[in-house]
């Protein structure tokens, strides 16, 4: 290993860094403010450093990791979805009982698993990248296990994620059963150089993957976990959840998928297919009539992520910079909303039920209008990231002449566009006379949450108007992988 | 930079009208009128500034181009252009605009800055629609007024509101993105037979489809135009719409919104898929047909007056479906100068009843009656505007109406004549809204004041319109004839071309199968 | 001279808007004053420019004032701009002048009325609209004065639009005629396709080098403009919104019936009449259609009790004789014949305004009676204006006018002797309705006391009238008479006469005869049955026979009973069915099954971790066979 | 070491896999399920063990160690979370944690 293949993990080293520094900081001078700055400056570093490592990329740093462009790009994506989480965990964790500081150092161990999960050619590296990611979830999900829902979502979490990464190493030991290899390359090599080894083990293998990545992804019909999780985990965990959790698993799904060239596998890319259609219906049928704000954005997460998949299945340079674009639209809009409900946390109490936000408009009008260009974004609607996200999927979708799909997909935004105004529509209705006036939701703001909802808000239109620079990097790194 | 101009001022003086609305009520108000009174300056500053070239050029298609990078590396600009067809629409925009904001002045009175933030941005969305020559960024505009309007209509609606609001926005939503996936479908037919990607208009006319692909292709747009127009059977949300809507948002939407899907038949359907349009003209003229009778019919057994008048838009609307696919210049300018005269017309006709409902609180034709006596000068009003709704000659209506019937005339007799059968239809419920609301004996008591000068300024205002329209419609016939010109001569063109080569199956099937592998081998 | 063409329309229009504007701040006199006076204007500059047509004819005996280009799409060019002949002069001279007595009548008439300024409003825009149906030199503006008219009797008739029926009346007049304006429509359309143009002088120009007599296009174009004309000039089938047409002021009937809306029709043919000539079997029904219309709003005309619908039947009536002549080439004998029934109609109806005012507003003839003492100068205008209507010989217009329309039913190449025979039978008819009406208003024992007498205004108004129903005849007089044909001469730039048949002299007086005593035999039957005798009139109603044929007639041979079978019922019941668009269910179904679909699905989320792993091996199993079988 | 051996080998793993399978499907009580999982992820194991070992590779039995070590922190993780699970219910019954749902 060399300076240079240190240099190229620079980021896991200050990561890791960072977490033992949260960790022994804890054990000596409990002080929330403390972490929650120690976590954010890790991040930002980790961050700041990206940008200087492009010069050094692609390499290989060992057969387990690969830092190129692409990692690089997700990494990047990743810690600062994270880094968001935790400013936004910080103005959270303040109005709850609990010891708060621990969480940090979840929060960036499994960062630290999701990011090594980008960068992995090698199925070790996807199975340890995604054990540490997961297993730090579950402390994360549980974290106020005084509570009797947290506690719930995280027995439910640990039992379901543990069968799925048993399906996936199961898959993953099938194929190296037949291959004999755990090498990304070196399986994209084998299979592409002999057709008949598209035997059972590859073919089973695959599909149990399929079940651990799904389950990830929380893709029909693995999707059964999402709303409780979703609903009862702090909702910044949440953000958390639906970002970097299934960001880094899609990043890698992209990776394998390229790398392998699966495309080429007319049963897989069916059985994606089915899993898309099953996942845009189930998704927007059940958030349809749903009360719960939290369980309304988890079923819609269902849907995003057929969405995303239909432009996963175009294949291709299109596909690639479109599934991209899509995540970051995305994970702005996610961590937008659930920060709001995050912050509007009250009396112990999360705003959860669609009512909690009715006349939010009166009360703050621009936290309403913050969440209003949420939704509306993940309603697909322009002047938002969401609107050249879908617009860019219906473009790999369209291309790719993909016409169930994207028909599909239609139908499917009208559908979603239902509940999302629903949410909207009760924010900008009467407040009721009663007490909620005086404000079940009146409570002031922490100012970093604040800070943190305006910087999303503001890339969530800047990039609804001119996404362009941001198309150009992603083109520059997706489209040129992809191709 | 006109242009940018036109769109700039009604979204920063929203912003402002918002932003002002802290400080009391007033001041987004002017602010409003403020940025309209440009927007509409300007416009016929154009006009006048153009009117000659307009009358002597037939060969420029565009009388003032706007064109900047956006997003190049999916061929997307931001390209605006106008042309005389352009230039009416948006000067009734910016006419409607102003109207809708002094209807408004006393009947909003609940986040007056926010309502008015919310009328301009729909105004600047319909603008944008009526400029936008990159198809993305029409889709754009498109979607873009859609929340504005929504808005609108769920916070300072009436009692139905939510369910309209949604209504409306599902129907518009779903059907954009036919028209959205039809857009990039035709963008890579076009990119994959000339290797340029690329969603500007010019260039994107008389791009090479095969025939059934073509027919998808305008399918999707047919589809999105047809709803916004509306024709039935998609006609549904358009009552709910209007008639829960607030006065600003029933003009707006009668006057304006509707007319976004007209100009999108006119500016794209036709000269976009010009064989694929020859087909499918003739249902389109029946959907036209069915939609003058079915609108009028359900007119008749309406109660409430503006869900009554809603109705009658969707059978004024279908003069314009009839009209546009007729496409023959008489028909086009018949239905251009539908387009323009159904907006004053039934904008007042929604006036009217917005101003009835602020009185006495109800809409409903049956509790109404005998008040002509009360409102001589609303009645009045309301009998000219009437008179123009079921066409009498002299107003603007019957201009356009009859130019779109005697240009159907030329394509299909038969059809005409039973689109005929719909003047009379409007005779009857014209004469029955006098007849209701303030003829015969007063159902109930009301004790109400007649239209302030406020009302009457804007009432006139609009009567001097239709009757210009209506005796001298010759400069709006003429701004819009060069541009239909060139519009009819391109399709002309290319259906000349197309007669003689016959299509080749295989292009077709790799239009379909392959674009995939077509696209992969261009990056 | 002839550039003031314009200010003939231009006065009432101007005159109609400042009465909306400004008239109810104005006083009465005021209102009065520009109402009456602006017809005035027109009616002194139409004097004017017919001396000047007269003394100094333009070439090609006419004149073509363009006021502005209208339209301009391709070939289809209307203008605003208004075309002077003798036909149309001849219409303007009646509209204006006879339209400004019955505005002087009104400025008395309506005196004590609310809407007095409302009023004057709607009869200024009315004249102005049939001065530009009858000038306009292009079938758009005619068709924008045709409208226009249309929609001023229904404002007019709606008058007093408190009373429910008053608006039915209303309506019906204005749907039925625009159901005749649809015909109109598509046969604008029509030769407009064929001819290419929209000028009514080049159609006609173009018309007979084009089409061969009896051609498609021309026989379908003037059956199509028939239609309109039928609508507006009431005749069958369309003639039924006439009778209820009296809803409004009474100046209104006048105005409508002589001067103005129905005679639109008869211009309509008059002015096309080169289409009507190269169809000759449309002729014959636009004779046949005027002969049953004569015949049936006669016999209708006997059986009625109020004042004005007698007068309405009657109306509908000549102008049937009109379009009989029309029907059989007699153009100018048509044309004649308006303008003396102009002249006659409007003098009845005013006469008749001033009866039912100095009555308390009673209409019912049967309980008028015995006041031709105490308002002789009604009386006896009134008698001249029946007079004139059941054309006694020689002394009133009527009786030259309608004996010639008698004489070409007969002679004319398109005649026949049965139209002279039912013709003469409706002229019989006339006679009896007629007078019967004199005698029950006039004579006998008086039944409702008067409470108020005519002023000046109304009185001078009968007077001229009264004047002109006598000697406006003399300009046309028939072979045995001195054979003057002022008319037919000034009217053959327009209308050329058809070619007659030769007949003797002796032929001729024969048939004027045989008119002449079945007139005088009417008289003598009306005088029995409603004088002399009149336990006869109940006698003959009392029989089973006699009720039947008494109810047919009076209720105007069915035709609105019928019509509100076929065409009313049907479409209110079409308006009552579907009003919440059944289209919308679908959507509402739409919507409901994802409703259920939503219900259905919660039922997945069961909250049990178990019940989730199954689903989730379910899942597993389904995507590994997926992915091994396919 | 044939590749006979290598398929019963894996047949054996995927017989384990099931069992775990079936024992979180039907079990209630939360350390029996947590015991199936274990096996679950030991099967995944052997499997990784047995391939490794057709192809004479250690990257099996690497595998092996690192599941292991996983499985290790799940069940940490996961005995902890049964133990609150206890002390609140008084009783190791998954079904009884289904609050929410709908």
């Amino acid at each position: 290993m060399s300076t240079t293949d240190l240099t190229a993990l620079l980021p896991f080293i200050i990561l890791a860094a960072t977490t033992l520094i949260v960790v022994l900081v804890i054990s000596f001078y409990r002080n929330h403010f403390i972490t929650a700055l120690l976590t954010v400056i890790g991040h930002a570093a980790a961050i700041a450093v990206l940008p200087s490592l492009s010069t050094i990329t692609p390499r290989q740093v060992t057969p387990l990791m690969i830092i190129d462009d692409y990692s690089l790009f997700y990494i990047g994506l990743l810690t600062a979805a994270s880094l968001i989480v935790s400013v936004l965990m910080y103005s959270y964790l303040q109005r709850r009982e609990a010891q708060r500081e621990e969480f940090y150092a979840l929060l960036l161990i499994a960062t630290i698993g999701s990011s090594a999960l980008v960068t992995s050619s090698h199925f070790i590296t996807l199975f340890i990248g995604l054990e540490v990611l997961t297993v730090s979830l579950y402390g994360m999900i549980a974290y106020l296990f005084t509570y009797d829902r947290p506690l719930e979502a995280g027995i439910k979490y640990l039992i379901l994620a543990a069968a799925s990464s048993a399906f996936l190493l199961f898959g993953m030991a099938l194929i190296f059963a037949e291959t004999g290899t755990m090498l990304f390359a070196e399986l994209a090599e084998k299979l592409a150089a002999d057709d008949d080894l598209r035997t059972v083990f590859i073919l089973t293998g695959t599909g149990m993957m399929v079940v651990g990545i799904g389950f990830k992804l929380a893709v029909v019909p693995f999707h059964m976990w999402t709303p409780d999780i979703y609903e009862a985990a702090p909702a910044p965990v949440t953000a958390y959840l639906a970002t970097v959790s299934k960001g880094g698993m899609f990043a890698i799904l992209l990776r394998y998928f390229i790398e392998l060239n699966v495309y080429a596998y007319e049963t897989i890319c069916f059985v994606f297919t089915v899993i898309a259609i099953l996942s845009m219906f189930t998704g927007n049928i059940l958030a349809l009539l749903q009360n719960n704000v939290k369980r309304i954005l988890a079923y819609s997460s269902i849907a995003h992520l057929g969405y995303i998949l239909v432009a996963f299945l175009a294949g291709g340079a299109l596909a690639a910079e479109a599934v991209t674009f899509y995540l970051v639209a995305y994970f702005i809009t996610s961590l937008g909303a659930f920060g709001i409900v995050g912050l509007l946390i009250h009396n112990e109490r999360e705003p959860e039920d669609v009512q909690d936000y009715r006349g939010l408009y009166v009360h703050r009008p621009w936290l309403s209008a913050v969440f209003t260009a949420m939704m509306l974004s993940l309603a697909g609607i322009p002047l938002t990231a969401g609107f050249i996200g879908k617009f860019y999927v219906l473009t790999a979708g369209v291309g790719a002449a993909l016409w169930i799909l994207v028909i599909v997909l239609v139908v499917n935004s009208a559908i979603g566009l239902y509940y999302y105004l629903r949410i909207v529509i009760t924010m900008y209705s009467e407040p009721e006379e009663t007490a909620a006036a005086s404000g079940s939701l009146s409570q002031s703001l922490s100012v970093a949450g604040g800070v943190v909802l305006a910087f999303l808000m503001i890339i969530l239109i800047w990039l609804g108007v001119y996404p362009e620079p941001l198309i150009a990097i992603i083109q520059d790194i997706a489209g040129r992988f992809g191709s | 930079m006109t242009l940018l101009w036109l769109l700039l001022l009604p979204i920063v003086g929203g912003l402002l009208a918002w932003v002002s609305g802290k400080t009391g009520t007033q001041l987004p108000r002017w602010i409003s009128v403020l940025a309209l009174a440009l927007v509409f300056g300007l416009t016929l500053q154009v006009w006048f500034q153009y009117y000659s070239e307009i009358d002597i050029f037939t060969e420029q298609a565009w009388l003032i181009e706007f064109e900047r990078d956006w997003i190049p590396q999916l061929g997307i600009s931001f390209y605006l252009a106008l042309d005389g067809l352009s230039l009416l629409l948006i000067a009734l925009t910016a006419f409607l605009g102003l109207i809708s904001v002094v209807v408004s002045w006393k009947e909003i009175q609940y986040r007056v800055g926010f309502f008015h933030f919310n009328l301009l941005w729909i105004l600047a969305g319909i603008i944008g629609v009526f400029i936008a020559l990159d198809l993305f960024l029409f889709f754009f505009f498109w979607e873009m007024m859609l929340i504005p309007m929504y808005f609108l209509i769920i916070i300072w609606g009436h009692e139905d509101k939510r369910y309209a609001a949604i209504k409306f926005f599902l129907f518009t939503q779903a059907s954009g993105l036919m028209m959205l996936v039809a857009i990039l479908a035709l963008y890579f037919v076009h990119g994959n037979a000339t290797g340029v990607y690329t969603f500007n208009y010019n260039d994107l006319l008389g791009t090479d489809i095969s025939a059934s692909v073509a027919m998808w292709i305008m399918l999707g747009f047919f589809i999105a135009f047809g709803v916004k127009l509306p024709a039935v059977p998609v006609h549904t949300w358009l009552p709910d719409a209007h008639t829960q809507a607030p006065t600003a948002g029933s003009v707006v939407l009668a006057g304006l919104l509707l007319k976004t899907g007209a100009y999108g038949l006119i500016r794209f359907v036709v000269p976009l898929f010009p064989e694929a349009a020859t087909q499918f003209a003739f249902i389109a003229m029946i959907l036209g047909v069915v939609s003058i009778l079915y609108g009028a019919k359900l007119a008749f057994a309406q109660t409430d007056f503006k869900r009554l008048v809603a109705y009658t838009s969707v059978s004024h609307m279908g003069f314009v479906l009839l009209g546009i696919f007729a496409w023959n210049d008489l028909a086009l300018q018949g239905a251009v100068v539908v387009i323009i005269a159904h907006g004053l017309s039934t904008g007042a006709l929604f006036i009217l009843a917005g101003g009835i409902q602020e009185r006495i609180h109800t809409r409903d034709m049956d509790r109404m009656g005998g008040m002509w006596s009360t409102v001589p000068r609303m009645g009045t009003v309301a009998m000219f505007f009437a008179m123009a709704s079921l066409g009498l000659p002299g107003l603007g209506n019957f201009v356009g109406e009859f130019l779109v019937l005697i240009g159907t005339f030329m394509e299909n007799i038969l059809l005409t004549v039973i689109a005929a059968v719909g003047i009379v239809a409007a005779t009857i419920y014209s004469i029955w809204i006098i007849q209701r609301i303030f003829h015969g004996e007063p159902r109930e008591t009301w004790e109400m004041p007649d239209l302030n000068i406020r009302e009457m300024v804007v009432m006139v205002a609009m009567m001097l319109a239709l009757l210009w329209i209506g005796l001298y419609p010759k400069p709006i016939l003429n701004t819009a004839k060069p541009a239909l010109d060139i519009l009819q001569r391109g399709v002309e063109e290319v259906r000349m071309v197309e007669q003689t080569p016959v299509p080749d199956p295989r292009n077709e099937m790799q239009i379909f199968m392959s674009i995939n592998q077509l696209h992969k081998s261009d990056h | 001279m002839y550039d003031l063409l314009w200010l003939i329309p231009f006065f009432p229009f101007l005159s109609a808007i400042l009465l909306v504007v400004l008239g109810s701040r104005m006083p009465r006199a005021v209102n009065g004053a520009i109402g009456a006076g602006s017809i005035g204007l027109s009616a002194i500059i139409t004097i004017i420019i017919g001396i000047n047509f007269l003394t100094s004819p333009p070439e090609g005996h006419s004149y073509t004032q363009v006021l502005w280009s209208w339209i301009d799409v391709g070939n289809f060019t209307p203008a605003i701009s208004f075309h002077l002949d003798a036909l149309s002069l001849v219409m303007i001279f009646v509209i204006t002048f006879v339209g400004f007595l019955i505005h002087l009548y009104s400025t008395e008439y309506m005196i004590k009325d609310e809407g007095y300024a409302r009023f004057f409003a709607y009869m200024n825009l009315f004249v102005g609209a049939m001065l530009v149906l009858v000038l306009g030199d292009n079938l758009v503006l005619l068709l924008l004065g045709w409208e226009g008219v249309g929609l001023c009797s229904y404002l007019l008739i709606g008058f007093w639009y408190k009373k429910p029926e008053n608006g039915y009346a209303a309506r019906k007049a204005f749907v039925v005629t625009r159901v005749g304006d649809i015909a109109m429509l598509i046969g604008i359309f029509l030769l407009f396709m064929h001819t290419g143009t929209i000028h009514i002088q080049q159609i006609l120009d173009m018309a007979p080098r084009i089409w061969v007599e009896g051609a498609t296009i021309p026989v379908a174009a003037s059956l199509l403009l028939l239609g309109g004309a039928l609508g507006k000039s009431a005749q069958v089938p369309l003639q039924v919104w006439l009778p209820d047409a009296m809803a409004g002021p009474t100046p209104t009937s006048a105005l409508i019936h002589a001067a103005t809306m129905v005679t639109a029709g008869v211009y309509l043919i008059a002015r096309t009449h080169v289409i009507f000539e190269l169809a000759p079997a449309v002729m014959t029904i636009v004779a046949v259609i005027g002969l049953v219309t004569a015949l049936i709003a006669g016999f209708t005309a006997l059986t009625q009790t109020d004042i004005k619908r007698v007068l309405a039947y009657s109306t509908i009536s000549q102008i049937g004789y009109m379009f009989l002549a029309l029907g059989v080439g007699a153009f100018a004998a048509g044309m004649f014949h308006f303008m003396t029934h102009a002249f006659f109609k409007a003098l009845l109806f005013l006469g008749a305004g001033a009866i039912i005012h100095a009555l308390h507003e009673e209409q019912n003839m049967f309980r008028m009676g015995g006041i031709r003492k105490d308002m002789p100068v009604t009386f006896w205008t009134f008698l001249i204006g029946c007079a004139s209507l059941a054309a006694i010989p020689l002394v009133t217009s009527g009786f030259y006018s309608k004996e010639l329309i008698l004489w070409k039913s007969f002679s004319s190449q398109l005649g026949s002797v049965w139209f002279y025979i039912f013709g003469a039978l409706g002229a019989f008819i006339t006679a009896v309705y007629t007078f019967r009406m004199v005698f029950l208003v006039f004579y006998g024992e008086k039944k409702t006391e008067i409470s108020h007498l005519p002023g000046t205004r109304i009185l001078l108004t009968l007077v001229v009238l009264a004047f002109f129903s006598t000697v406006a005849g003399f300009i046309e007089l028939p072979h045995t008479m001195g054979d003057f044909t002022l008319f037919s001469n000034f009217m053959a730039s327009v209308l050329p006469s058809v070619p007659v048949l030769e007949y003797s002299l002796g032929t001729e007086f024969l048939l004027q005869l045989i008119a002449t005593l079945l007139v005088a035999v009417g008289i003598y039957i009306a005088y029995v049955l409603y004088v002399k005798n009149p336990e006869a009139v109940n006698n003959l109603t009392a029989s089973p026979a006699g009720q039947g044929v008494y109810t047919f007639w009076s209720i105007g041979w069915g035709f609105d009973w019928l019509y509100d079978k076929v065409f009313v019922q049907p479409v209110i019941f079409i308006s009552r069915i579907n009003k919440q668009d059944f289209i919308d269910s679908i959507y509402h179904g739409i919507a409901f099954a994802t409703e259920v679909l939503h219900r259905l699905f919660t039922k997945t989320q069961t909250g049990k971790v178990r019940w989730y792993a199954m689903v989730l091996v379910a899942g597993a199993i389904i995507v590994i066979t997926l992915a091994v079988l396919l | 070491m044939t590749s006979v051996a290598m398929e019963y080998g894996i047949v054996l793993a995927a017989l384990l896999f099931s069992l775990g399978l079936i024992g979180i499907m039907l079990r209630r009580n939360l350390i029996f399920v947590l015991l199936s999982l274990e096996i679950m992820l030991n099967a995944a194991g052997l499997a990784f063990i047995v391939a490794g070992a057709r192809w004479a590779s250690t990257d099996g039995q690497i595998m092996f160690i690192f599941i292991l070590a996983v499985a290790a922190a799940e069940v940490a993780v996961g005995l902890a979370l049964i133990l609150q699970h206890y002390r609140r219910y008084n009783t190791l019954d998954a079904d009884l944690a289904s609050k929410m749902r709908g």
